[in-house]
This record gives structure tokens, sequence and C-alpha cells, in this order.
């Protein structure tokens, strides 16, 4: 809903006679219906007409993969509803789709990284670059002290088990495919499992 | 404010009588946002209209010796418009767009046609006061007859007001209600005007004035009485019966708005020596008595919107003497509401249970 | 089951705006100026998702009431009101008459009741015939519609709804309800409830088509047993009564009305302001009159102190 | 089978799912059904939203499915009621069993070949006659006496042994009608508290909605993954939809309803321990994988599709280290990692715990909250050195440290817990480009509309950039351990300031192209195992068939007057084909069972097969086709041209499995871990191969401990999403159900004087829980063996973390696994109940 602005007495009160009903009323204008059609009727448009952008998306919640239309204004989604070309929703939403918008508008919503020191009571916001590069030494130094390459008869096993990653059931199968490979045909790692068991 | 079932084919299970289902107890129908503003404001309106039709008539009909309550009915009638406006922009929860009120008229509305009312009665009641204070008598006589019409508006739209809404008590008897608002308006009018002559030392008209107060509050006692028993027959008294609604219905609205005055203003008339205070008492009873009825009346609407089995008596299609006057307590409700059972019970207990009262 | 063949017509994933006349796509329905529209509640379909609860305040960018556990089944929404345009109610009645649980189901009529109500935006509305300021107002889609820039919260609408459907917003202090998404049919697409609705249970449409459809569906569901099966709203039935005209959201029910908190034959607020007018007029009448007669007789002699008021 | 063909059958039987609530789009097919006069059955421990809508409820103890499904199983064979020749052509019920196999109806409860000792099976007795069969699973190996690649190569000699007249004692159906003779009417209503009559409606309903002219079609979700005995409720619906002629065919067949948006991706491209893309096995450091020729010798099947085996995995290793992967190094084998045991999520959980580990990523996963334990998930994040957690917003798993129940308890403060903590912002929908696979394998793309907030970015460019730093920081080390990611191709194009990886560049690689032009490829069977192709996940080939085609990203939906397979909306693997085995739609000639399930057929004068979808066989193989046993075929030469179970070696569908099972060839009841009662059925309790890591701080209790006399069934309500972190955090969802809360049935509260709203505790030997009761007759007291049994349910989407809070519901469950899958067993377990909270704050903000 838009806010509506405050406006003066005078231009309020000019506004008021230039859209008064009374002489519409007395003009034979319904009551009811014509007569009393303001401004803000006479207006309103939906939304999604502003869009600049209408992209196709698939549901972020359960996999039954309904499609829904990411509508955006300026680079802000404005809104998200079912698509009706889907043969799956045909345009419907349950009530998490229905709230895909809520999701990614929610004043719970983070937008820069948090850092917990070791022992500390706080979170300090740090910058995107060096939270990556200190996940990545952090990454190598734990590989590099706990790495095997053969057990005791020989067989060789090539793995860290000392490094572990949970999640992906939830991200697009090009992530998946990324963190499979990095971390267990790149690092070794074998503690690699997601929301499928749980 | 039994439905037209004409050609309707309900199956049996929602033909049947009513048998006091609600959704958890839930309202069904949402009270209005009305505070004490709005009934102090139905009070202060019908005390203000009926007070310029008296002056109106004491001004046509009476003597000289009516110059004085002319006078102070006009007084009341501007006094009363401008509080009765007052409070009414302060019941609005947008009070700075009060103007929209003349933005269009609706005659399903009382609150539009009552906007006009007020405005109109306003209007010439000022005129009339103006033009009485100024020496323009001829003015003021032309000014009041159009005001005194709006003052019978002002003393009884506001029933129209209330009726014409689907809360259970005000829209059960749209009729007594007018009759009701009406006589107490009159009475509230005759009796704060005979205050005033008292206070003058024109015990003559006082006494005129109280006359015209035990007539209107033999009507108001009247349609009162009557309006008790219809509320109960068609099952929406339950709010009038909670003890601080039932007071101020009963002690306030009735004793005090009827009873008291009948009783003061009828010993006066039949002993020799008419007693001041008998007449003050009586005057201020019917006045307090004027104001218990409206808050009694918009508290206990306010009330019996929250009540679903009020709604839902009054809203079946069956003739509503035929109805089971039952309620489901307290202790039923938070039953049904918390162990999840239907929310009625079997139709043969229900009917004995009716037949039990 | 194909998509609607105009669906075809829009092979991109990235489309250029609103695909134009959406509803047609998703309701079967071209909204056009002029036509009435309305939504037809079908509670057999209805399975408590709350998905139209959700559509709705997403799309009108509603707050959340409250965030209390209401203990009443499913329900913890609790009624319509100025922030909620939609509300799920959940009736259960799982059990069967020896107080055991049931385990086969009527035909198309379920155990557990649950209907979307909404505002049934009346043929003859008592919000809108009681709103002194035309922020009511009756839309070219025969719709029912609180203008926001009219309304200054007098609140005349919330006791004269027959259905507990409008109210006011202690936020803003105007009163809401559901528009029907009326800025969406300005742009041919369907109301957010209604679109979102998985099972159909929330249906929009032209009225009378709907009317049709809803006949219909209840012959079918009598042929199919499920006896108790009626319309609440359509024109001739409960709902649509004392003057209220049909209800261009109707609804079809399997229990009692007031079991889904709505009234069996509600009425019209304003056929009330003239039975009150009259009889308060006809009164003050009477009492000028008498007062009239009153001060006459005072001004043709001071009363003696006369028996019962008797005229000398 | 596609989610809408669920509107093409005649009965529908839900069951392990609350379908209405927790899959409510898909649940739109099962009403259209439902209009057209199918047959809606719920059978479920609660009356959810799903039985309202049903036709049928069947109330049933939670974890007692297979007793049910078992019981519909003897139903079909007693009164022969199966669709003779569906299953007489299409499944193994004519084989004969290895004589030395014994049923649980023999030896009480267990099968033959149990190790006491090893708590395993040796899976020799359950092999078909003289001939090794291995599974279609991942993994295909099994351990054997003799060489398992020797025993299986015997499916190349000659067609498995038979008996047509089904007299032979050990043939499967024979073996199935002794294994289910127990599974009476009666014993159903023992066991589950089904009443026999609902349960014989239940069965009746499914048999009249079979045959060749109706289908039937089966749904479940987690309602039946969750238990100790998952796998085999599975199978059980496998066994019933087999008999019944329901699989392959359209209307027909078993749909699991899945619960996250790519989970299905997530398991084809596994983001798990045991698998590499595309159902490959991860070598092994305790099999016969020492060599990339011992993993081919044991994992490689010699009939059947799978025989394509090695042609998958080379072209995956070609993906992944591009020209370091060569004939001479075995293609980059010994790069992969070898497992050591079991690495899913729960054994993780206890190496945290005890050290292990030291680093954990967490991308969108939040266990505190999910996870099984939950008090002892929430103290082992403190034993890490370090994790990271990306979400996108603080989740409890995040907040362990200052908020975690070791916290508030006063067991730990953040003073002392060393753990360094990455809270990193995560893109969401609409923020990032790529494909998601959803329940029925439609892989469909999203485009990204927006950027995340600040610092949001996918995870594709978390790994990406991560990636790339790894590589920097390796790149001059001469050290053979770091060989593997020295040698990883990692060269995605970037675009853009943020520097987003390409996500159609990953999907390319995923799809598979040709080495030596970069070629994309357009189906699997173009695949070589000799270098010259590398594909990424090879039942996703196809996906991008050609250069600048997504057929992901395809938006073309079959209008009204089309088949209604919507081929051109998405891609499903493998090879677009939207019903698996659909071959099987047809009768053993290649004609539709009936004109009103038609799906595909052989068109004799074009020699090929056709039809309303892509067939799940070999396009152009007769439906007469016989292998040619004296030469040995091997592939898809071993199968017949009626043989439509392709992924299986010998192309039947498996009434019974002779490998890839841990428990068993065939589903039998057992009670859960932790139960109420005696299992009714055999004196072995509960699944003996069940994983249990029983320790002091995982304990579990004995049957029948008094202490905790009430079955307790988790579950989802439609209003939040799992773990709850997102619909948590929305004011409109959260709204709806804003509360934690347990369901109790009347005759229970009554007895405890609970009332709804009023605050109970729900106690395990994991620990206790507070929250609030609401008292429905949703919930129903089970007679079993004249045993009164009452069940609670308890929703288990709350934490401390947004609008919508509780406490956690895993707080109660315990760390037991299924054999097969190590999954949970939150579905069904037992706890103590009594009126009033816990004496400590509540566990909220």
């Amino acid at each position: 809903m838009k806010t509506i602005r405050r406006r003066t007495f005078a231009s309020r009160a000019l506004n008021f006679v230039r859209e008064w009903s009374l002489p519409r009323q007395a003009a034979g204008q319904s009551a009811y219906a014509e007569a009393a059609k303001s401004r803000y009727s006479t207006q309103l448009r939906p939304r999604l007409e502003e869009a600049d952008t209408v992209g196709t998306n698939i549901c972020p919640y359960c996999a039954v993969g309904c499609a829904q239309l990411v509508y955006a204004k300026n680079g802000r989604v404005i809104h998200v509803e079912g698509d009706p070309r889907s043969p799956i929703n045909q345009g419907t939403l349950c009530p998490k789709g229905a709230a895909t918008f809520g999701w990614l508008t929610s004043d719970q919503r983070m937008s820069q990284v948090l850092y917990r020191a070791p022992y500390s009571d706080r979170w300090e916001p740090k910058p995107l670059d060096w939270a990556m590069d200190r996940i990545a030494q952090l990454t190598k130094r734990t590989r590099d002290e706990t790495f095997v390459r053969t057990l005791p008869n020989g067989m060789p096993v090539n793995h860290t088990l000392a490094i572990a990653s949970l999640g992906g059931a939830t991200l697009d199968n090009e992530e998946n495919y990324a963190i499979k490979k990095l971390f267990s045909g790149g690092l070794g790692m074998v503690w690699i499992e997601n929301q499928a068991r749980v | 404010m039994s439905g037209n079932f004409a050609g309707t084919s309900l199956p049996p299970s929602a033909a049947a009588p009513y048998m006091g289902e609600t959704y958890y107890g839930r309202p069904a129908v949402k009270a209005s946002p009305f505070d004490w503003k709005v009934s102090s404001y139905i009070f202060v309106g019908g005390l203000a209209g009926s007070a310029q039709i008296l002056a109106t008539l004491g001004d046509l009909a009476g003597g000289p010796q009516a110059g004085g309550m002319t006078r102070t009915g006009r007084w009341i009638a501007v006094g009363g418009s401008a509080v009765g406006g007052v409070l009414l922009i302060a019941d609005l929860h947008t009070p700075d767009r009060w103007y929209n009120m003349l933005r269009i008229y609706r005659s399903t509305s009382p609150m539009s046609i009552g906007t006009y009312i007020l405005s109109g009665f306003a209007g010439f009641s000022a005129i009339a006061l103006g033009a009485d204070l100024l020496g323009m008598k001829r003015v003021a006589k032309a000014a009041q007859v159009p005001a005194a019409v709006a003052g019978a508006g002002m003393s009884v739209y506001t029933a129209a007001l209330l009726s014409a809404t689907s809360t259970p008590l005000w829209a059960a008897e749209p009729r007594l209600l007018g009759v009701r608002f009406a006589a107490s308006s009159m009475a509230a009018a005759a009796s704060a005007l005979s205050v005033v002559e008292q206070a003058g030392q024109r015990q003559d008209t006082a006494r005129t004035l109280d006359r015209v107060a035990l007539a209107a509050c033999a009507v108001e006692m009247a349609a009162g009485l009557q309006a008790d028993r219809a509320y109960r027959r068609k099952g929406v008294a339950d709010a009038l019966e909670k003890p601080e609604l039932r007071a101020l219905d009963k002690v306030g609205a009735l004793a005090m708005g009827a009873a008291i005055p009948i009783l003061c203003h009828g010993l006066n008339q039949v002993v020799r020596k008419p007693s001041r205070t008998l007449s003050v008492l009586g005057s201020l009873a019917a006045l307090a008595g004027g104001l218990a009825l409206r808050h009694a009346i918009l508290k206990g609407g306010n009330e019996s919107a929250g009540i679903p089995e009020n709604y839902f008596r009054l809203t079946r299609p069956e003739p509503p003497d035929r109805q089971p006057p039952r309620v489901a307590s307290t202790g039923e409700r938070e039953r049904i509401a918390h162990h999840g059972e239907r929310p009625y019970t079997p139709a043969a207990t229900r009917v004995a249970t009716s037949l039990e009262r | 089951m194909g998509v609607p063949a105009r669906a075809l017509d829009y092979a991109d994933s990235f489309l250029p705006g609103v695909i134009p006349q959406e509803a047609e796509l998703t309701a079967g329905v071209r909204i056009e100026p002029g036509k009435s529209y309305g939504f037809f509640t079908d509670t057999t379909l209805c399975i408590g998702c709350k998905a139209c609860e959700v559509a709705c305040k997403e799309w009108n960018a509603l707050p959340a009431d409250d965030l209390g556990l209401k203990g009443t089944s499913y329900d913890n929404t609790g009624s319509l009101s100025a922030n909620t345009w939609r509300h799920v109610a959940f009736v259960e009645k799982i059990s069967g008459d020896e107080g055991t649980r049931v385990t086969e189901m009527q035909p198309f009529q379920s155990n557990w009741l649950m209907m979307s109500d909404v505002c049934k935006h009346c043929h003859n509305a008592p919000c809108l015939e009681a709103c002194p300021t035309g922020a009511l107002f009756r839309t070219e889609f025969d719709t029912v519609v609180v203008q926001p820039d009219i309304c200054n919260g007098c609140g005349y609408c919330v006791p004269a709804c027959p259905f507990g459907v409008v109210d006011l917003s202690p936020d803003d202090g105007k009163a809401h309800k559901c528009t029907l998404c009326y800025d969406r049919l300005k742009g041919g697409l369907e109301p957010a409830c209604a679109k979102s609705c998985p099972t159909d249970s929330i249906q929009f449409g032209e009225v009378p088509d709907l009317v049709e459809r809803a006949k219909a569906r209840v012959v079918d569901l009598h042929a199919k047993g499920a006896r108790n099966a009626y319309l609440y709203g359509a024109p001739d039935t409960p709902g649509a009564t004392g003057g209220l005209g049909h209800l261009n959201a109707f609804f079809l029910l399997t229990d009692r009305p007031e079991v889904y908190n709505l009234p069996t034959a509600p009425t019209r607020a304003a056929n009330r302001v003239e039975p009150a007018l009259t009889a308060g007029l006809v009164t003050m009448a009477g009492l000028a009159l008498t007062a009239a007669a009153v001060f006459a007789l005072a001004k043709a002699g001071p009363t003696g102190p006369g028996r019962n008021g008797e005229i000398r | 089978m596609p989610q809408w063909d669920l509107a093409n059958a005649d009965a529908i039987l839900v069951m392990g799912s609350n379908m209405a609530e927790n899959h409510p789009i898909a649940f739109r097919f099962v009403l259209q059904a439902k209009e057209k006069g199918a047959t809606i059955i719920h059978a479920d421990p609660r009356f959810t939203r799903t039985s309202a809508l049903s036709d049928m409820h069947a109330p049933l103890r939670a974890g007692s499915d297979i007793a049910f499904l078992g019981g519909i199983i003897r139903h079909i064979l007693e009164n022969d009621l199966w669709f003779k020749n569906y299953v007489l052509g299409y499944t193994n019920i004519s084989t004969i069993i290895d004589e030395r196999f014994q049923d649980t109806s023999e030896l009480d409860g267990l099968f033959s070949g149990w190790n006491e000792e090893k708590q395993t099976y040796q899976y020799e007795s359950w092999q078909y006659k003289d001939m090794h069969v291995p599974a279609s699973l991942a993994e295909h190996f099994v351990n054997t006496t003799e060489s398992f690649s020797d025993c299986t190569k015997r499916l190349k000699k000659g067609p498995t042994p038979k008996d047509l007249t089904l007299q032979h004692p050990n043939c499967v159906y024979q073996i199935l009608k002794r294994h289910y003779a127990a599974y009476t009417p009666e014993m159903v209503e023992r066991t589950t508290g089904c009443p026999k009559e609902t349960f014989l409606k239940v069965a009746d309903a499914l048999v009249r909605a079979s045959g060749p002219d109706k289908t039937a079609a089966i749904c479940y979700a987690v309602g039946w993954t969750h238990h100790s005995t998952g796998v085999q409720m599975i199978r059980a619906a496998a066994i019933i939809q087999l008999l019944l002629g329901n699989i392959g065919r359209p209307g027909g067949g078993i749909l699991a309803l899945r619960g996250h948006s790519s989970i299905q991706g997530s398991t084809d491209i596994p983001t798990l321990y045991n698998m590499l893309p595309g159902y490959l096995p991860q070598p092994h450091a305790f099999k016969p994988h020492g060599t990339l020729k011992d993993f081919f010798g044991v994992e490689e099947t010699p009939t059947g599709w799978w025989s394509n085996f090695p042609k998958y995995m080379i072209s995956l290793m070609k993906a992944w280290y591009g020209d370091n992967a060569v004939k001479e190094n075995d293609w980059g084998y010994d790069f992969l990692p070898k497992i050591v045991g079991d690495h899913s999520q729960q054994p993780l959980t206890l190496a945290i715990r005890d050290g292990l580990v030291k680093g954990l990523f967490l991308l969108g996963q939040n266990p505190a909250v999910g996870a099984s334990n939950s008090a002892l998930v929430q103290r082992s994040l403190a034993n890490l050195d370090w994790m990271v957690v990306r979400d996108f917003t603080e989740t409890e798993t995040a907040s362990f440290w200052h908020k975690g129940r070791p916290v508030r308890d006063g067991e730990l403060t953040p003073q002392n817990i060393k753990t360094e903590v990455f809270l990193m912002p995560g893109s969401l929908a609409g923020e990032k480009a790529g494909t998601f696979t959803n329940t029925h394998r439609l892989v469909q793309w999203h485009d990204k509309v927006v950027d995340g907030p600040g610092d949001s970015r996918s995870e594709l460019w978390f790994i990406h950039h991560l990636g790339r730093r790894l590589k920097e920081l390796y790149q001059d080390s001469a050290d053979p351990k770091d060989k593997p990611i020295r040698s990883l191709t990692w060269n995605y194009p970037v675009k853009g300031e943020k520097e987003d990886p390409d996500v159609e560049a990953v999907l390319k690689e995923i799809n598979g192209y040709t080495v030596a032009d970069g070629k994309q490829i357009s189906d699997p069977k173009y695949l070589q195992d000799d270098g010259s192709t590398a594909c990424g996940c090879w039942i996703y080939c196809g996906v991008f068939p050609e250069e600048g085609h997504n057929q992901a990203r395809s938006r073309r939906p079959d209008g009204p007057d089309g088949p209604g397979t919507h081929l051109g909306w998405g891609f499903a693997w493998p090879a677009n084909r939207r019903t698996l085995y659909n071959r099987a739609s047809a009768d053993l000639q290649g004609k539709p069972w009936s004109e009103k399930k038609t799906l595909v057929w052989w068109n004799a004068e074009k020699g090929h097969w056709e039809g309303k979808d892509n067939v799940d066989f070999s396009q152009e193989k007769p439906p007469d086709y016989r292998p040619e046993w004296s030469q040995e075929p091997s592939g898809m030469d071993a199968l017949g041209g009626d043989d439509p179970f392709i992924m299986i070696a010998d192309g039947r569908g498996a009434l019974y499995v002779p490998s890839g099972l841990k428990d068993g060839p065939l589903p039998t009841h057992y009670e859960p871990v932790e139960s109420p009662v005696r299992n009714p059925l055999y004196g072995q309790q509960h699944n003996p191969a069940v994983k249990i890591w029983q320790r002091s701080d995982n304990p579990l209790h004995a049957p029948g401990d008094p202490r905790y006399p009430h079955a307790l069934t988790t579950y989802r309500l439609t209003e939040h999403h799992s773990g709850g972190t997102p619909t948590r955090s929305v004011a409109t969802t959260a709204e709806l159900q804003p509360e934690g809360f347990c369901e109790i049935p009347p005759e229970l509260a009554g007895e405890l004087g609970i009332r709804t709203l009023d605050w109970v505790v729900l106690s395990t030997p994991r620990g206790d829980i507070e929250t609030k009761a609401i008292v429905t007759e949703r919930l129903q007291p089970f007679q079993l063996n004249g045993q009164s049994v009452f069940q609670i349910g308890l929703p288990w989407h709350f934490g401390w973390r947004g609008y919508a809070t509780g406490d956690i519901a895993n707080v109660l469950t315990a760390i037991v696994g299924d054999p097969n899958t190590s999954m949970h067993e939150n579905k069904a377990l037992t706890c103590g109940l009594r009126k009033g909270r816990l004496n400590r704050p509540a566990q909220g903000d």
C-alpha cells in the first residue's frame, strides 16, 4: 500500500472540492459506485506491471518442483507467485511457496559475514574476502594435518577424516556437483552428507 | 430479523432449529468500535434536539413565561451540537479526515443521514440562538422551525444508527429503540430545562416541563419494559444480563430514567404543593437515566456482538420464540475450544435441556 | 492433463512482463470491467493448507496478527480482521456416534471441516450502505472495496457487516477488508488467494458462471452420496437472505452454517433504518404534540393546584 | 511416476506421508483422480488433513507399516488376486532360489546367513539358484565366499532358473506365500492396531483398482524412510505394486514425495559420502576396490544397463581431472578418496563429539534442529576447531555457542568454547540460477533475477572461489597427497563484478562433452570408456544436449490436447523419460494392456517403440527379441524384448531381492528399536541388522520400559518447512503455527488431567522438552495384542530462532539407523509424558 503523503489543509480542501462526490451524485452517478470512486481507485494498478524483469524460478521449499514467476524492479524483487505455465502447479502454490516473497524480503536475513573468534562472546562483521581467505587457510591446515594416503595394509585411501560438509538438498545440482567435486575429488573429504537421510 | 427462505433447498441438518453451535465460541460479527463518546453523543444529541423542539414549542405555544426556557433550550441546542460534533470527530479513528463525512450522501446510512441532520441542526440552531441574542426575533422564529424539525431527527436518528447494524442487541428491535431514544431525549430535554427553570425560580414553567417529562418517561418506561421482554424472547439479552450492564440497564436506564421521574413528577402532580426537591430529583434522575440508557444500549450492543449464540438466534429462519433460549456456558465453551469437540451436543440433549428451562 | 493452450505462447524462461489476462490461464476467465466477479469456495476440496491466507498477506503486504497458539484445531488465525482477509476455519468431527474414530469418510465430505472464509462482497453490502464517506464503494467488477484515501475511520461499517468481516486497523485507523484484489483485477490477474489455492477449493470467476458451476457441483455431490452438501450465499440459499441479495463470494458447505461461524439468515442492516426512524419520529411527534398541549394549557392560565393535572 | 500421472490412477494409497499437508501441490492430482472416481486411502498413525480428504483412513501404530503391507501381500496371494500375465512375464516370481535359503518363518525372525558375531548377514543363501545377481543400487558388490565377479558372470550364460508352474518349493512365489502366511488380518490388527475390517477394505480397494484396465498408485514420504526398517517398507510397497501390475504404467507406480527442492538432485549428484554422481559407488577401502581394475571387476554388472558402468565412471573422472586423467593413471582413480565405513550424518555427530572431525561446512543445513539427539549435536559443535555456516539468517546451529542448550543449562559458556565460527549470508531463490531436480526426477532450471542482499553469494560462488583459493595455495606443492586438488579441473568462467561462476558451464560439464572438441553429448548412449568423453553425471546426459539448448530451461508444457507427459517442460533423467520402466505399460507382445491405459507401445511397421513418453528401454528392441545365450551376451543384449526392468541384471521386477539389502530379501515386520511392545510375529524384536550406536550420550531403552510407555511420532505441518528456518523467519507463515506443541489423544489427556494449551513435558533417555498440549481425536489409542498403547504426535519444526519458537523435538530422538541407508528412526520411538514444565527458562529468546 502506498503511504499517503501528509498534505496541507489547503491542498486537502482543494482536493476535497475537486473530487467531491455530491455534485457527481447530483448529476446522477450512483452514490454507491461511480460517484464514490476516489483518485486512489482510478489510479490503481497491480504492482506486477512495474516489474522490469520477470524470471522463472522453481520453488525453494519441497521437492514437488512448482514453478514461480519472480517479478523484480530496479534489482529488487517485488513479488513472487505461481507460474501458470507449469504442468505441476499451474499457477498455484502452497502456503510455504506463497511466502517466498516474504522469505526473500524477511527482516531476519543477513547481508554480511559474521565471525565469532574462538572463546569470544560476540559476533563481529568481517569482509567477505577476509573470511574466504581464512576459510581456505583453515581448510588447508586441517587437511594437511590429517591427510591419510594409505592404510597400514597398503590400501591407498587418499582421504581426510577431519573435515566434514553437511547440506545440499536445498542447493542447485550445479552447486552439489561443485561441492562433491572439490571436497571429495579435490580435497579427499569423505564426510559429505546432505538432508537426504534426515 | 429473520430471513426469507423462498426457493431454498436447505439440507435437513442445516434447516433444523438452532441448537447452540458456535465456532469455538468466537464472535460471529464484530462489535462496533464505538465507545462512551458515541453513547454520550447519542444522549447529548438527543438532549439538544429535543431541547430545541421544546424551545420552539415554548416560543410558539407557550406564553411569555416560557421565554427564558426558550432561550435556555436554544443554548442547549447549540451547546449540544458543538459538544456532539466534538465527540463525533473524537470518535473517528482518522479524525483529520472528518470532512469526508460531507463527501457524499447515502440514504441507507444513518450516519450519513445523521451528518446532514447534525449539520442542519447545528446551523439553524446557531442562527436561532444568534438571532435571539442579537434581538432579531423574526429571524430566530424563522430559523427555529427547521432547527426543531432537525431536532426531532437528532433525537431519533441515533436509534436508526444503532439498529441498522448486525449487532444483535441493536438489530433486534429497531422500532422499540426508536421509541425509547425519542422518549428519553424528550425526557432529558424537559428535565434539563426544568432544572434550569427551577434554578431560575420559575416553578411554573418547571412544572409544565415536568409534565412533559412525565409523559415522555411513561412512554420510555413502557417501551423499555417491552424491549426487555423482546430481547429475552429473541435470545439477545445475554449481554444485558451481565452484572455491570444489568445495573446500568435496570437501575440506570429503567429505574432512574423512567421509574423515579415518573414517581417524583407524578407525586408532584397529585400533591397540593409540588415539591421543588422532588422536581429536581426527578429531573436529575431522568437526565442520569437517559445517559445510562445510551451507555447500557451501546455497551450491551458491543458485548452482544461478542456472543455468537445471540447473533445466530437472531439469524435463524424460524420464528424466534420457537428457539431454545440457551447460551453455552463459559465452561462449555472452554470444553469445546479445548477439546476440539463438536461445538454442539446432539440435538436430543439440547431439546431436553431447553425443555428443562 | 494439459495446461491451457495460451500458456504455450510463452515459451521463454524470462518473460517480457505480466502475461496479459493471466487469469485466463489460471482461472479460465477474462477480467473485464462491467462484469460481476466473485469467489466460489468449495469446502469439500479444501485441504486447510492456508495458502490463501499467505498469498493474500504477501500480495497485500498485511502484517501478522498475533503469534499465539490458539488451541482451536489448526486454526491459529481465529477470524477475519483488518490484517487477515482470508481465514481458514477448522472443525474436527473425527469421532463417530460411539465416540470411536471414523475410518471411512463420507464422499467428498470430510470429518475435519476446513473452510476458507473471506469477505462475501454482498450484492447489497451493508458495509457499503453504511459507509458515510463513500470510502466503501462498488467497483467496476461488482466487488466491494474500501478506498484508503477516503476512509476516516468512523468504524460504522464494522458492526454493519453481517459476517464480521470489516475491521478497523489499529495501525492506520482505517477500515480494511478483502478487496477481491481490485488492483490485480485491473491487470487481468486472478485474485492472489484463488490463484494460489492448490486444490481449486477457491474458484474465481464471473458470478453467474460460478453459480452454475456450484449448482452442478451440488447435484454431483448429492449423486455421489454427499447429501449434506448445499450452497451458502448463492441466490436463494442460506446467507443470501434478508435483502442482502446473493453473495458474490459464496460457499459450498456440508454442515450447518453456524458450525463455520456463519449466520443462516443474515439480513441487510439498512432494512432497519426506516422502522427505527419512523417509530422514533412518530414518538417525537406524539410527545411534541403533548408538550405543545401542555405549553398551551400553561399559557391559557396558571395551573392551580388541580388534582391529577385536571384541566380547568 | 510423474506427479501429474496420479490423476490417471484408479486408487491411491498414501502411506508414510501426510501428502495434503506436506506436498499440497502434488495432492492436487490426487484430488483430480478422486473427482474421476478414484478411491483415496490414507494409512497413517494420525488423522491428518490428508485423511480428511481421503475416502478411508486406516490408523496404524507408527512403525508397524510392514505388518500392514505384508498383510496386503498375503491377501493378494492367498486370494489369487495378482495380475498373472504381468507378474509371470515381468517379475522374478517364478525364479528359483538357492536351496540353502531359510525364511524368517522358520528362524523366528531371522533369514538364513545371519552372523551373530559380526551382526550382519552373509548373502549366499539368498541368491538365485546357482547364480549371483548384483544389486541394482550404487553398490553392486556384496560379500560372498566365492569370487563375486565370477558368480555374477553366470548371468551371461543362460536365463535365470525358473519354474513357470510356480510349484517349486523354493521359487519366489512359494517363498513369498510362506513368508507372509502369518500376516493374517487378525495379526495385522494385533500388530498395527488397525481394525481388521478397515485393513481388508484397504486391501480390497487396491486390488479392485488394479489390472489391465486400471492402475493404483502408492505415495510415500519420510513416514516410511524414517524407520529402522524404512527401506523394507518401500520394498513391501514395490512387491504389492508388482503383484498388482502397477509399475511402469500410467496412473500406477510408487511416488516418493521428497522434502527439499533438490533433494533428488543432491542424491543424483550426491553430496553423499557413499556415492559418486549418477549412482556410482564411492570406492571403499574395505572392498576389493584397490585399483580401477578391481573396482570394475566387482562393480560392473555383466547384464542389464549397468554393464555400462565403466563408461560412466571413466567419463566422470575425465570431467573431474581433465588432462590429468589418463589411461596410465587409471584415469585418476587414486585421486578419489576411499571411504572406510559409514560417514553419514549420524556417525558424523559422534565423530565430531569424539574430536575426529575438526572442521565443518554447513551449507544450508541446520543440524541443531534437524538432526537426531540434538543435545548431543549441540554439545559436539563445541568440539570443532572451526565451522562455516552458510544460510540466510543466524540458525540455531550457528548460534549454538551463545544460545545453545548446553550454554543455557550452564554446562558450557562462550568463554570455554573454542570453535571459530563463520556465518555467511547465502543467496536464495531468484538470486541465483541453476537447476533443481524434483521428486519425480524432473530437472528444472531457475533464473537469476536479482542479486542477493549485500555479501550474499550462491554456494556455487562460495565453492568456486574456495576451490580457486585452495588451488592457489597448493599450486607449488610437490607432495603427492596434493595431486588430486592440483589435478582437479577448475576453470569455470566467471562474470560480473562479483565474479559469479557461469552456472551453465557447470551444467554442461554435468551433461558431458566429447574431450576432443568439447561438444556436448545428447544421450548417455554416446558415453565411452576410452577417455574420449567427459561427463559429470551420466544420468543427466541430455539435459544440455547441444550448444544453446538447455533442456532444463525449456518451458513447453503439453496443451489441452497433448499427451500430458509434458516432454517439453524441463528434463527428466534418464534421457528425458518420464515414467521409469514404461516398457511394462505394454504387454509381452508390446501392445498396451488396455486402451484405457496406454503409454508406450511397439510399432512393428517402423520397428521401434513409440507413444506418449520416451521409452525406458532399447528403442529398437522388438518384444520378441531373445538373447542368444550361446554367444554369452552381455549388457542389454542379455535382456529379452519383454524384460522391462533394465536396471536389474535379469530385467525383471524384483519381488524377491537377492542382493543389495542388508536386512533380508523380503520385508519383515520388526518393532522399532524403542517400542512399547514385544514383536508379536517373531522372537527377533527389532531389525537384526539395524545400526545402533549405544553409548552414554546416546542411551536407548529396552522394549516396554515403564518410564517411556507412549509411542511417539514426529511429523511436519503444512505451514512450516522441515527445520523451519525459512518459515519461522517469515511472519506470514510463522503466525499460522506460531508455537511448538504436541498432539495427545483425549483418552490419555483425561488420564493425566491435561487440557489443551497446558504445558507438558516429554521425556526419553536422551532428554526432556517442554511444549504445549493440543488434545485431539486426531490421535487415538491402539489396542495391541490386548495392550492399550497411546500415541503422541510431535511436530519438529521448532527451535529458538525466528518468530515461531518452541523446544527442539530432536532432543528426544536417538541416533540409530536403517541398515541400508543409515536413516534415523524419528517416526517411531517412545516417551514419557507429564503435565507441567521443566525447571528452567524456556528455550526461546
